[in-house]
């Protein structure tokens, strides 16, 4: 019946590197990078919930099986998202669903 | 017509593909509905019960005979899907030079207009042996243009083209549904497709209520609506001209490029902000609400009449392209 | 079996149903055997009205011109149809009765790991049941149930708000039904109850409940979007406010498939004790059968799309939907593969309960290989949206999951009221209802055949035929749902009493009294052996 | 055949009613707490597919009018959205310190940082709801109030204001769950801090400060996604 309990060092360097994120992202948003401004955001937003997650959730002391199922979630959130999405993305891969093509091809570019 | 029809007709190159396909897949699931219900009844009357007491050995199971009918199954599916995968990606490609119909679903009507301008209500007539490929679009919710003598079915979405074809094979008048609920009188939003032999269709296209064709409905369209003040035909203009743009590649600001197909003409229309040729400035107004989906139809087969002409010399090179 | 009687008994032993009396002690109950009569009672209301509506549908496609309703009215008969049927009595049904009663019995708990939840689920779902009676009453809703935008959205002038709470409502009551039944089957399985030696009907709880907790909440936030939409007339899945219908159509099927396996997992547990019980022999490759369960409930969220084959989705999508579509077909077939090898060599008795599960394979079996034709893209193109559809899932839901539920009460229903029914006139009602299911609903695969779409409210008369006949076929089968529920509500106070273990069952249901008592056990047992060891235990070794 | 366990004695059985906390159908108090924390983490999964559907239809459309999405963005104020980040960080830090304090049983520190969480939740909801008011103000209330003027409408007109209306749909529906979701953690905590008053937790039983504590981490979650979705769109030069 011994339950781990974490020292309250770790929960201060986690909540203090969570603030440094908060500001990294933040700060990254004014720097124009193109598409990998979205890119950086999620990727550090990801970083912080990783760090929330296994510390604060404790997914750290976790068993497998709560570990599965908080994998099995972002695996079906991840399926909902990428079958959805890929509808649009080849949606116009062929010229077939576009209608009215024209016959002749193309004669200059 | 009459008595019980279990036959549907096939009226078209498509039906008698998918048709095959359809029987094929009905004597799979009849073999194995047979192959189930006759082994059900086999084993009730083999090893019915005789005795209460009775206790059977156990059998815990056999894997090289679930190896068996996993692969069995396997190896069917495998072959219905790839027939009918290659079958639907042939069926969704029009072929060349296919008669262009432009139709418009409405609660609970079907507009259709050909492109020489004759326009129906409910009815399609198309000539026989000759591809036919409908340009669909709703003004208000989902619909569905369905012919099951021809196996063919789409939906017809509001805010979107989408299209289907088919060659007529057979004379004859066939129902036309609508395949997708629409609302209270869904049930009524029926027609039919009239096949008729070449010079018969000939006939019925001179004798019909004729209108102008869609590119001359088009034509004035865009004379009415003032688009011609700012798309000069020199390039001069406020907006890039139009001449020899349909079907090929336009460039945008940003870099990019697109293929001026009618979702695109259609889009520049509705929202012209949304892609803007590069050197232009956004400032063309949206026509969104201030024109029919007949009249965008219009508008679109007069842009694409533009499409093989030869384009004027521009003062702006970089609108070119 | 058990020796020592600390409780003295007075006339009845004590059992859940006598522990207590009063509305209150059956309202605020946290037994989880109550909560399951609940349930019962509340489905079977749910059953009656959508089965109500259902015949008045089939009255009216009597005439092609359409013999009682206006089309209005029967697009709201449908729809209502639908919606009851599908959230509000599919859903619900073997989870919420059978699954609820048996998963801590089974699996020899005191409870489920939240009774509190559990009763909660219940108030839950009753409060979405109010909701959608009162669109029914104040002018109903005619949207279909697939609430397909921008109709629903922005056309509909009908109850879609009061509709959409009701389900959205509903689906909590779902998820947490769910979310019980995963942690009791992971917590609280008594000591040597290992996975392996689990009945499969917890198998398929487990499976079904999987796809409760991570499909439910998606149609949940579609519907409030849908409700969003149509409230403040906001675009979000309407072309004409910039949004897309196709998007309201992946969401909405992300849920819906799969809610087609949790109407049928669940049916097919009760199919695999069934067969096991009345044939004497254990499930034919009993661990195949369990990673199907979980294969189909995995593989079930992988194919929403074959559904949108017509509605101007990617052509590659399809084709990936399709390809997924098939996959899923293939853990069917082998379930029934190994259902038809349990029979061999076994000692097959005929009662009630045993007709229903055969009956379940045949129709099931059925419905399955019509979906290969849906699945099939060429094939789909023609049939999708016509009566080809609504007769292929009604061999699934109808002919699958009622015949499997209907199983499942008569076999569990001496433990669950303690008494037993008429079993001649259960053998009777059974194959009145396979009977009449067939013929209501095989003329239908022949009208989509012939092109006629659902939802018509009138249609060409040259399908006048087989519409007539579907509708006959109805009736056959309304009248074999009303000999169940009048033999079995007699049963309840005229029936004999029954014994412990009526069917000579094993599993640990089996091993308490009929009706349990509130504890469920006296002890805790502790499992030593497989599941469904019918086989005597000298000949066990071999 | 089946054995049965050794039938319960009745001092075992006083023993076991001595455990405070410990329901019905558990046997022990590590059984209750696994079976919890599982429960929780199950809930939050379907919170997971909950969000999951909204976030896809954001993707699609921010996807689809990014221009309309990066204007809108512009309207809401980053000052706000990363001190609203910030402080329901620290209020998952006092969380998490208050399931420590229940874990070693220090009921003082237990109830000190219950309220410090709920202090910070508030502020957050406070920030939230100026937020909210500021739209109204700018009249970009999708449904209710739409009708951009000024510097507002410059900003999103680019984009196209119907698909601008989309973005604030999206912000409002995103952040009003989300803001929901902090309501029900809040009435929560305080449900917690009764029983901790009452002293009802020890380092034995804590699995409601446990159970509670994972739902706000997750809630904290939701927000740390939003806040680059919703305010941080395209680059800021």
């Amino acid at each position: 019946m011994a339950h781990h309990v974490v020292p309250q060092k770790t929960y201060v360097m986690v909540f203090l590197s969570l603030l440094v994120l908060t500001a990294l992202t933040t700060g990254v948003a004014f720097i124009d990078l193109g598409p990998f401004n979205t890119v950086a955001a999620l990727a550090i937003a990801f970083c912080k919930m990783s760090l929330v997650v296994y510390f604060f959730m404790h997914l750290r002391q976790s068993k497998g099986l709560v570990r599965i199922v908080a994998l099995a979630g972002f695996f079906w959130f991840a399926l909902l998202m990428g079958l959805t999405l890929n509808d649009y993305h080849t949606r116009n891969w062929t010229p077939t669903p576009q209608p009215w093509s024209v016959t002749a091809p193309p004669t200059h570019p | 017509m009459h008595g019980l029809p279990f036959q549907l007709a096939q009226a078209s190159t498509i039906a008698r593909s998918v048709d095959q396909l359809y029987y094929f897949i009905m004597v799979v699931t009849l073999f194995f509905t047979a192959l189930i219900f006759l082994t059900i009844f086999y084993f009730m009357i083999k090893y019915r019960r005789r005795s209460p007491d009775e206790r059977p050995k156990a059998i815990e199971g056999n894997i090289p005979l679930e190896i068996f009918w996993t692969a069995v199954p396997t190896l069917i599916v495998a072959v219905i899907f790839v027939w009918s995968s290659t079958l639907y990606f042939r069926n969704s490609e029009p072929p060349k030079g296919s008669m262009e119909v432009f139709v418009t679903g409405k609660q609970w009507m079907w507009k259709i207009e050909h492109s020489g301008g004759q326009r129906e209500i409910n009815a399609l007539h198309v000539p026989l042996g000759r591809p036919v490929k409908l340009t669909m679009t709703s003004e208000d919710v989902i619909h569905d243009f369905y012919v099951p003598a021809f196996r063919v079915k789409k939906d017809v979405l509001p805010g979107r083209y989408t299209s289907l074809w088919f060659t007529a094979t057979k004379v004859g008048t066939y129902h036309l549904f609508c395949g997708q609920y629409c609302g209270a009188f869904h049930a009524g939003m029926i027609g039919s497709v009239i096949v008729l032999k070449p010079d018969d269709y000939e006939r019925w296209l001179a004798g019909g209520t004729q209108g102008e064709s869609m590119e001359a409905a088009g034509e004035k369209l865009f004379q009415s609506n003032g688009c011609v003040t700012c798309h000069l035909a020199d390039g001069s203009g406020v907006g890039p001209s139009l001449l020899g743009v349909y079907g090929h590649s336009v460039k945008l600001n940003g870099g990019t490029s697109v293929t001026a197909d009618d979702a695109y003409v259609r889009e520049s229309i509705l929202n012209p902000r949304a892609k803007i040729v590069a050197g232009y400035t956004p400032v063309m107004p949206t026509f969104q609400g201030q024109l029919t989906e007949a009249q965008i139809g219009d508008l679109i087969a007069y842009v694409r009449s533009l499409g093989n002409a030869q384009p004027k010399p521009k003062p702006k090179e970089e609108g070119k392209q | 079996m058990s020796t020592a009687t600390h409780v003295p008994r007075v006339h009845a032993p004590r059992n859940y149903l006598n522990a207590d009396y009063g509305w209150k002690s059956w309202l605020f109950t946290l037994d989880h055997k109550r909560i399951a009569l609940l349930y019962l009672v509340s489905i079977t209301f749910f059953f009656v009205v959508g089965g109500f509506f259902a015949m008045l549908m089939r009255i009216q496609l009597i005439e092609p011109s359409g013999a009682i309703v206006q089309p209005e009215t029967y697009n709201k008969l449908f729809t209502l149809h639908g919606i009851i049927m599908v959230f509000f009595f599919l859903i619900p049904s073997i989870p919420a009765v059978l699954g609820n009663f048996l998963v801590p019995l089974m699996i020899g708990a005191r409870d489920l790991a939240f009774p509190k939840l559990n009763l909660l689920s219940w108030y839950i779902y009753i409060l979405g049941g109010m909701f959608t009676l009162y669109s029914a009453l104040a002018g109903g809703v005619d949207t279909g149930w697939t609430f397909y935008t921008p109709y629903s959205s922005l056309y509909s002038n009908t109850q879609v708000t009061a509709v959409a709470i009701g389900v959205f409502i509903t689906g909590f009551s779902s998820i947490l039904t769910g979310l019980n039944f995963i942690v009791t089957i992971h917590k609280m399985r008594a000591p040597g109850l290992t996975w392996f030696r689990l009945p499969l009907f917890i198998w398929a709880m487990y499976a079904t409940s999987v796809i409760m907790v991570l499909g439910t909440p998606v149609l949940a936030i579609t519907l409030f979007l849908l409700a969003l939409e149509h409230l403040l007339h906001v675009g979000i899945f309407s072309p004409s406010l910039g949004g897309d219908p196709l998007l309201f159509q992946h969401l909405f099927w992300f849920y819906s498939h799969p809610a087609v396996y949790i109407m049928i997992l669940p049916a097919m547990g009760v199919v695999s004790e069934i067969i096991a019980c009345f044939s004497r022999k254990r499930i034919f490759g009993y661990k195949i059968v369990c990673f199907s369960t979980i294969a189909i409930a995995v593989l079930g969220f992988f194919v929403w799309g074959h559904h949108m084959f017509v509605t101007g989705q990617s052509i590659y999508e399809g084709l990936i939907f399709s390809l997924l579509s098939f996959l899923v077909a293939i853990p069917s077939a082998i379930k029934v593969f190994n259902w038809t090898a349990t029979l061999y060599k076994g000692s097959i008795s005929y009662d009630a309960p045993m007709l229903y599960a055969l009956g379940f394979i045949g129709l099931f079996t059925m419905g399955g290989l019509t979906g290969l034709f849906l699945a099939s893209l060429a094939t789909d193109v023609h049939l999708n949206g016509t009566y080809f559809v609504v007769a292929h899932f009604h061999y699934i839901m109808v002919g699958g999951a009622v015949m499997g539920y209907l199983g499942g009460l008569h076999f569990w229903w001496p433990k669950i009221t303690g008494r037993k029914y008429p079993n001649g006139w259960a053998m009777i009602a059974a194959a009145v209802i396979f009977i009449g299911f067939n013929l209501t609903f095989f003329p239908q695969f022949v009208l989509g055949y012939l092109g006629m779409p659902r939802r018509y409210a009138f249609y060409p008369a040259e399908f006048q035929v087989l519409n007539v006949m579907s509708s006959a076929g109805a009736t056959v089968m309304g009248v074999g749902y009303l000999i169940p529920l009048i033999y079995l509500i007699w049963s309840m106070r005229y029936g004999p009493p029954a014994e412990e273990n009526p069917w000579g069952a094993t599993g640990l249901e089996w091993k308490t009294a009929s009706p349990p008592p509130t504890d469920n056990f006296k002890e805790i047992p502790i499992v030593t052996e497989e599941a469904y060891a019918y086989a005597p235990e000298e000949a066990s070794g071999d | 055949m089946l054995r049965r366990r050794p039938a319960v004695t009745d001092a075992e059985a006083q023993a076991h009613s001595e455990h405070v906390g410990l329901m019905h159908q558990f046997e022990d108090l590590d059984q209750q707490l696994d079976t919890d924390t599982l429960g929780i983490w199950v809930f939050l999964v379907t919170e997971i597919m909950f969000f999951g559907g909204m976030f896809t239809a954001y993707v699609l459309y921010r996807g689809l009018y990014f221009m309309a999405f990066e204007g809108g963005s512009r309207i809401l104020d980053v000052r706000l959205g990363a001190t609203n980040t910030a402080v329901l960080i620290a209020s998952s830090l006092t969380m998490v310190l208050s399931v420590r304090a229940a874990q070693t049983g220090n009921r003082r520190a237990l109830i000190g940082f219950l309220i410090a969480t709920m202090i910070l939740g508030s502020v957050f909801l406070g920030i939230k709801g100026f937020e909210y008011h500021q739209k109204f103000v700018e009249h970009v209330v999708p449904g209710l109030d739409w009708a951009p003027e000024g510097a507002t409408l410059a900003h999103i007109a680019p984009g196209g204001l119907g698909h601008a209306q989309m973005f604030f749909i999206f912000y409002f529906a995103m952040t009003g769950l989300h803001a929901i979701h902090m309501i029900i953690g809040m009435g929560l905590l305080l449900w917690l801090l009764v029983r901790a008053y009452r002293n009802r937790f020890t380092p034995h039983y804590f699995a409601p400060v446990e159970v509670v504590a994972l739902y706000w981490h997750f809630v904290d979650i939701v927000w740390i996604f939003l806040f680059p979705l919703l305010y941080l769109i395209g680059g800021r030069y």
